[in-house]
């Protein structure tokens, strides 16, 4: 009983990638820790986990888009869209905060479904369809802004993205139960098992009685609301709004998913591994930046970490074939 | 990239130049209907001048998309090509100012362009990693590398003689878009009547196929990202001569404009099929729709919303199309 | 099928509504964030001494007194690798090598992103800096982050573009907005006359300062120009080839019509001038703007750009690392009307806790080659 | 038909072949030889390393022990270039075509007769092309036809075609009907006559034993990696070879037992789902195995995924158990009672990346999953039942499916259906490309499951399985039901002509 897999594609290979990426996060954490005496302090690590929130939110849905054998390279310009509708229909179309922040995330889902739809019912493949929404998104964003940056939003509303539960940021508990959730549902549910099945055979997923173009939808919905979710956040710690936020999140995030373990051609992957990517990116860009290395010099170790540590599950994963 | 992986079967015995040109039509109809549309708007759009403008100041784009359309064809995608571009400009710029012979400031770029994706393509093939993988992290590594190496320090005072855009051929058609078309044009026959070029496509089309039939995938594979390091170059060099200033920055998104360009010329994202003749065309399309979206005053703030719509729309039109020829073939 | 044209007719009509808005983006330009504009007074002589603000800066809590200690000083620019900022930071490591007791240094995002910002100055409160000299993405969206610096008892010390005065001690001002408008228009009516007819290549309309200064020019138009004529204002991020295809379009679109280009970033004036001598349009289509002079010694050499507004960022640069020596030495307190600013000498306090530069200045044939950044 | 050339030496001869994978001894000593104008059958059940020695013959794999000998000549074939430059060529199951081109490009890619410059000369591919179709006399085949429009039979002549253009002189054919309507196997046929005539060498791998009476001279059995001998076809019989591939008698292929029929479980009026489908009206009952025989592309399998939802009726009535129901999707479908056994396993039956413990879940996810979270003790228990039911051979449940053997993977889609107990079965080629063992067990489960009540709509190319199971013949030509014989009534010759009608045109139009 006690075998039954965590994942569809030959469960224990994936463990294995996660178990190496997490041994070598824990590695450099150590090393880094020697480096800087600050890095390795509760503060600083709850403050990491404040700043990688929103890509954090972003990431979760696009493991499970991922998974499916899809992209969504449109999450970063969704946040702008969301965030620019939540503080426009607060200031300018008079809607009370609460209002506002639902009637965004609303407008974060019914973008992700549009892109949901034109990949089910027009056909249109994902990165094509989200390359070009990606442009439509942020446009708009744009354009409702007329470039105005709406500020000056009450005192609570800052409590999610500046506030603190018991120490803990409260985005990063939010992120928190995002993750329970997600990787349960990935891992636990006839949702998540759908999803693998898509990513590994579409037709057969389809031939077993299974409801792909709804699932596929949910995947990017899901997606969208959560890009909307993390505009939410983002408006909030920075206490503004611009229609150029979230600009780039959507690599970002996909790195964090690839760097997890998951298949660029779906069927295998899971929310624990993005998880490792998640702050594996994170801590290193930061770990590296209190041991004096500068920014740009950071952004290429990212770059050879992401390619060597696939390199080496890859190479790990065909010993095992 | 995903399980619809199922071959898209194209009419039964319709003539190829049919079956590779109708993307490649309906985009030369945009072309001209758009031109039209605005010039009864606004006249001036049609003068000479500006329509030579739109076409020089984006011929990097297209030569830039036919590389990358022989990647996709070959059923994988390259985000590294606007840091890659970024990154030639300034070699070839500090050369010329370190006073380089200019043949050398014009062809580092080239070599450097194949040496870059050669060795990506190497990893793609050989190693079996993903070239969204590979190229998510060679951009990383070339935008954090160049502003490390130059610390961003803009290149000014570049010699005359570097700058290829200055000179025309015949003193009429200027060097960019002669590049351009002439790239194209070679590209297209090349993949059209040789059979390394014909290989490009079955390997897209059907890896395992093409294996046992003596055309290996692999070299294959890199072969086309080689030629796309070399347009990358070709790319690199027009953008990087086009003005008196090199920023030594990478262009964020340029990666995007050029897949763009190659997906609207109909490039199928799955392999397999589409012509640079497209992918050309689109660039001149986009560029196109930038332009005009000024000259009819459509608001500052909107132009992006506008040119997502038109890109998705022609996008849409390719697939619908495609889908109907489909569904002609069953009986 | 069905579906493309349903696609397509909703494109073009969507086409033809931004069409429509069209109009409405051509008018009255607030720069986005809604704060008021106030224009100088026409015609030539120095600004007159605005009224003294009392000071309206923050202080850090109980900070160490490292009051001739040395001191380690990092310097978050917008974004690195261009060439302004490039001559700010060169500034800063002047002063810092001038002062002796100061260890300085630049780091910051790629690209001017503000929470990629946001990111580098948290991580640098971590590391333990003593300062933090910043040029601000966003004005609103950087306070809470200073604001934490403050309360980690770390001085924060702004230039170039500033963040809300709640959030750092002080701000060393280049040149207020309305001067820069001022100096601007007033070159650009010089050279086409009060009847010209213009237009403006900007980074984006999001970008604070350019935002800025467009709205304050507008103003100031409006004062003093009335009749010059304002064409349109087109976004070309901080662009190179971008800029010149926008900078052509214009060109284009407007024919003789078009008399004068502002170009409002370092990035958009030299790619204007290209445009303009790629049209050889040279003398015909002037080009005003900010930028800074190796980019435009070709263009000023051959006469198509007669002048090159431009404060000094090195001296800007140096500036802000004085102030900040002062400040940690406490030789500037709230409230002191001037600080000493080495080779700069004496520069004043405006409008509360800001340090005035100086008047912007002006590049010209003259004196071009004397700078090298 | 006698073995041509017995005397001469022959064209292509492996002796005493080892092949070892990690932990496998795939092949062990085995020797075979093909001879000019011969057509040489190699049969054995899946596993049994026929498709391991081919892939030796065509150069994919290289031998451990053991020589390969070409006009008597060792030869050493390191790379399917070699093969081919041996006068080798293979034609794989799944055909290895470039849908997006046209046939003469698939023929000559690789060796495109060249122009000026090495540039291809297009003509000169389309002329040779066209006279190697003629060579064949195929007139109904375009050279410049796309091929991923053509009918499978088509592509597989494309294929041939390919093989000779390279001068093949030994042609190795990978179980070529596994996927023909009789039709094209009748022509798959014809052609492999006029190969032999021209002397060329056939290596025939097939699981049908009537074609291997059909076509070939000799025919050399492999059981477990091992030789098991060589018979003239003329010299044996189905009983013996069936023996000597799994070791054991198997007296009944077909094991149909008379079950009780009772009363209607699905009924259908006038479906109507163009265009294959054309105003069908169908009843299948309880306990009852109706045969549905016809060509490929002649609507069965479109009526069935008609019936599944996948693809939904325009027009027409379908009642589930007497009452009136509408099938938009699988999903209503499965809700219903009726389960699919797709057509193509790979493709449409399992999810070969994932675990056999995954996919015997898969159609049953929604009755395992209490608010949408799986019960996992269930699934394992339903699966260990599956598997055990069904005698699929696995090292454990958590093997990734695409390991198994045909027959396994097709007894897992089978099990996978039938854990949620339907009450109408349709099975599209049951055992398409499987080997007799399974076969016949698979057969067997027909026909237990009859028993138990279970309605049967089996859709078969192969005429003795829809004699041999069926208890009604129900024959579909071009989108309609042409015919219908009982179990008494139906014949090869009656069900053949029926299917056939007009065989001709309807190929034609593939």
């Amino acid at each position: 009983m006690s075998a039954v897999p965590t994942s569809a594609r030959a469960p224990r290979i994936i463990v294995r990638h996660e178990i190496i990426l997490a041994a070598i996060l824990v590695v450099a954490l150590i090393g880094l820790g020697r480096l800087n005496d600050r890095f390795l302090t509760v503060d600083n690590l709850l403050n990491q986990g404040r700043l990688m929130t929103e890509v954090g939110l972003i990431a979760l849905p696009m493991t499970f888009v991922i998974v499916t054998g899809g992209i969504d390279v449109s999450v970063g310009a969704m946040v702008g869209l969301c965030a620019i509708v939540l503080g426009y229909s607060w200031k300018n179309l008079g809607f009370p905060l609460p209002l506002a922040i639902v009637f965004s995330l609303g407008v974060g889902a019914a973008a992700g479904l549009a892109n949901g739809l034109l990949i089910t019912r027009v056909r249109v493949p994902p990165i094509i369809t989200t390359i070009a929404t990606l442009t439509l998104f942020r446009g708009l964003a744009e354009g409702i802004s007329q470039a105005h940056s709406v500020r000056g939003y009450p005192e609570w509303f800052y409590f999610l993205g500046q506030g603190a539960v018991f120490g803990v940021p409260t985005q990063l508990l939010i992120l928190l139960v995002a993750i329970v959730v997600f990787g349960v549902a990935l891992d636990r549910t006839s949702f998540g098992r759908t999803l693998y099945a898509i990513g590994s055979n579409e037709t057969a997923a389809r031939f077993s009685a299974l409801p792909v173009d709804r699932i596929k939808l949910a995947a990017y919905a899901l997606s969208g609301l959560m890009s909307g979710l993390s505009a939410f956040v983002l408006v909030s710690r920075v206490t503004t709004t611009r229609s150029d936020m979230g600009m780039g999140y959507e690599l970002d995030a996909i790195a964090a998913v690839v760097l997890g373990g998951t298949s660029i051609f779906g069927g295998s992957g899971t929310i624990w591994g993005t998880v490792i990517g998640l702050v594996m990116i994170q801590l290193l860009k930061n770990g590296l930046a209190l041991t004096g290395v500068k920014g740009d010099a950071t952004i290429v170790v990212i770059g050879v970490v992401l390619i060597a540590s696939v390199l080496i599950a890859s190479s790990l994963q065909r010993r095992r074939e | 990239m995903s399980a619809i992986a199922l071959p898209r079967a194209a009419a039964a015995r319709a003539p190829l130049w049919r079956r590779v040109s109708s993307q490649e039509t309906l985009l030369a109809a945009a072309i001209i209907g758009l031109a039209v549309v605005v010039g009864l708007i606004n006249p001036r759009f049609l003068a000479a001048n500006n329509l030579a403008d739109i076409l020089l100041g984006n011929a990097y784009i297209a030569v830039a998309a036919i590389g990358m359309s022989m990647v996709i064809i070959t059923g994988n995608i390259d985000i590294s090509v606007g840091a890659l571009i970024g990154v030639l400009a300034t070699v070839s710029g500090s050369l010329a100012v370190a006073g380089a012979p200019i043949a050398v400031t014009w062809l580092a770029p080239l070599v450097l362009g194949v040496a870059v994706m050669g060795l990506q393509g190497v990893v793609v093939a050989y190693l079996g990693i993903p070239a969204i993988v590979v190229t998510l992290g060679m951009l990383s590594i070339l935008r954090g590398g160049l502003i490390s190496v130059t610390g961003g320090k803009w290149i000014t005072d570049l010699p005359d003689a570097f700058h290829l855009y200055d000179i025309e051929i015949f003193g009429v058609i200027p060097m960019p878009v002669a590049i351009m078309a002439g790239a194209t044009i070679l590209a297209a026959a090349w993949m059209r009547w040789w059979p390394r070029g014909r290989a490009i496509y079955a390997t897209g089309g059907n890896a395992e196929a093409a294996r046992l039939c003596g055309v290996s995938p692999r070299r294959t594979l890199v072969l086309v990202f080689l030629l796309h390091g070399f347009f990358a170059g070709v790319a690199a060099l027009l953008f990087a001569t086009e003005l008196r200033v090199i920023q030594s920055t990478t262009p964020s998104g340029l990666e995007f404009t050029v897949i763009t360009a190659s997906v609207v010329g109909g490039v199928s994202i799955l392999g397999g099929v589409g012509t640079v003749v497209g992918s050309t065309l689109a660039a001149i399309l986009i560029a196109e729709i930038t332009s005009a979206l000024v000259f009819i005053n459509v608001s500052p703030f909107w132009t992006h919303a506008v040119q997502g719509a038109l890109i998705l729309a022609t996008v849409i039109a390719d697939i619908v199309r495609r889908r109907r020829r489909l569904a002609g073939d069953v009986r | 099928m069905r579906k493309y044209l349903l696609t397509t007719t909703a494109v073009t009509a969507f086409a033809f509504a931004m069409w429509a808005t069209g109009a409405s983006a051509a008018g009255k330009w607030d720069g986005g964030d809604d704060l008021p504009t106030n224009p100088l007074e026409c015609g030539a002589g120095a600004p007159a001494p605005a009224a003294p603000m009392k000071y309206d800066g923050a202080q850090p809590t109980n900070p160490p007194n490292l009051a001739g200690k040395e001191i380690t000083v990092v310097d978050v620019p917008k974004l690195i690798g261009i060439g302004y900022f490039n001559a700010t930071s060169k500034g800063i490591a002047d002063a810092a090598k001038e002062l002796g007791n100061v260890k300085a240094k630049t780091d910051g995002p790629t690209e001017a992103k503000i929470d990629e910002q946001i990111k580098f100055i948290d991580n640098y409160i971590t590391s333990g800096v003593n300062g933090i000299l910043f040029a601000a993405n966003d004005p609103v969206a950087i306070a809470p982050v200073l604001k934490k610096a403050l309360s980690n008892g770390i001085h924060v010390i702004g230039y170039d573009a500033n963040s809300t005065p709640d959030a750092r001690e002080w701000f060393v001002n280049q040149s207020p907005f309305n001067g820069i408008a001022k100096a601007m228009m007033d070159a650009m009516a010089k050279e086409i006359g009060e009847d010209g007819a213009f237009g403006i290549v900007t980074s984006t309309f999001t970008t604070p300062n350019q935002a800025r200064w467009i709205a304050e020019m507008q103003t100031y138009a409006a004062k003093c120009h009335p009749k010059m004529q304002w064409l349109e204002t087109v976004e070309a991020q901080e662009d190179n080839v971008l800029s010149f295809n926008q900078a052509t379009t214009l060109i284009n679109k407007y024919g003789d019509k078009l008399k004068g280009l502002f170009g409002m970033t370092s990035v958009a004036t030299p790619a204007s001038a290209e445009a303009v001598t790629k049209a050889k349009l040279c003398g015909k289509v002037a080009v005003v703007g900010l930028a800074t002079p190796n980019a435009m010694k070709p263009y000023v050499h051959a006469d198509c750009v007669k002048s090159v507004v431009l404060w000094n960022p090195i001296d800007l640069g140096y500036a802000a690392m004085y102030v900040m020596r002062a400040v940690v030495d406490g030789k500037l307190k709230p409230g002191d009307a001037s600080v000493e600013a080495g080779k700069l000498g004496k520069l004043n306090v405006i409008n509360g806790s800001e340090i005035l530069l100086g008047p912007p200045f002006i590049y010209d044939k003259g004196n071009i080659d004397k700078f090298d950044f | 038909m006698t073995a041509a050339g017995d005397n001469q030496a022959p064209l292509l001869e492996v002796r005493g072949i080892e092949k070892f994978f990690p932990g496998v001894r795939a092949l062990s000593g085995v020797s075979f030889e093909a001879r000019a104008g011969e057509a040489h059958a190699l049969i054995g059940e899946n596993g049994a390393g026929k498709s391991t020695l081919i892939k030796i013959m065509s150069g994919v794999y290289r031998p451990d022990a053991g020589s390969i000998l070409i006009d008597g000549r060792e030869t050493r074939l390191a790379t399917p270039d070699d093969a081919r430059r041996a006068g080798i060529a293979t034609i794989y199951q799944e055909l290895l075509l470039f849908p997006e081109l046209s046939v003469a490009e698939n023929i000559f890619l690789g060796h495109a007769p060249k122009a000026g410059f090495g540039r291809i000369d297009l003509r000169a591919m389309r002329e040779r092309a066209e006279a190697l179709l003629a060579s064949l006399d195929i007139d109904d085949l375009a050279a410049d036809a796309t091929v991923g429009a053509l009918s499978v039979g088509n592509r597989q002549r494309v294929e041939i075609l390919r093989a000779l253009s390279y001068d093949a002189r030994i042609l190795i054919m990978d179980e070529p009907t596994a996927a023909l309507t009789e039709a094209d196997v009748t022509r798959l046929f014809d052609i492999v006559r006029r190969l032999k005539a021209r002397g060329v060498a056939i290596v025939y791998i097939s699981h049908r034993l009537d074609e291997t009476f059909a076509i070939a001279d000799r025919v050399t059995v492999l059981r477990d990696g091992a030789f098991v001998g060589t018979r003239l076809t003329s010299e044996t019989n189905a009983g013996e070879l069936v023996q000597m591939m799994v070791g054991r008698r198997i007296d009944n292929m077909f094991p149909k037992t008379d079950a009780t029929i009772g009363g209607p479980v699905l009924e259908a009026r006038d479906l109507v789902r163009r265009p294959l489908t054309k105003s069908v009206s169908i009843t299948v009952r309880a306990g009852e195995i109706v045969g549905l025989a016809g060509l490929v592309g002649s609507g069965r399998s479109e009526l069935a995924q008609t019936l599944f939802g996948v693809r939904p009726a325009e027009s027409g009535e379908i009642r589930l158990m007497g009452e009136a129901v509408t099938i938009r999707s699988p999903a209503e479908a499965r809700a219903r009672g009726v389960a699919y056994v797709p057509e193509d396993r790979g493709v449409q039956g399992v999810v070969r990346p994932m675990s056999v413990l995954h996919n015997l879940s898969l159609a049953a996810l929604s009755s395992l999953a209490h608010a949408g979270f799986i019960d996992r003790a269930a699934e394992w228990r339903l699966a260990e039942h599956a598997v055990e039911q069904f005698g699929v051979k696995t090292r454990s449940l958590d093997e990734v499916a695409g390991r198994l053997s045909g027959g396994n993977q097709q007894k897992i889609v089978l099990g996978k259906w039938l854990a949620n107990k339907p009450k109408l079965l349709i099975l599209d080629e049951p055992t398409r490309g499987i080997d007799v063992g399974s076969k016949a067990e698979i057969h067997r489960l027909m026909d237990e499951l009859a028993r138990a009540g279970v309605a049967i709509l089996m859709i078969s190319s192969e005429l003795p399985e829809v004699l041999g199971m069926s208890d009604r013949v129900l024959v579909m030509r071009e989108g309609r039901l042409v015919a219908e014989f009982d179990r008494a009534a139906a014949n090869s010759q009656s069900v053949g002509a029926a299917m056939m009608g007009d065989a001709g045109a309807a190929e034609k139009a593939a």
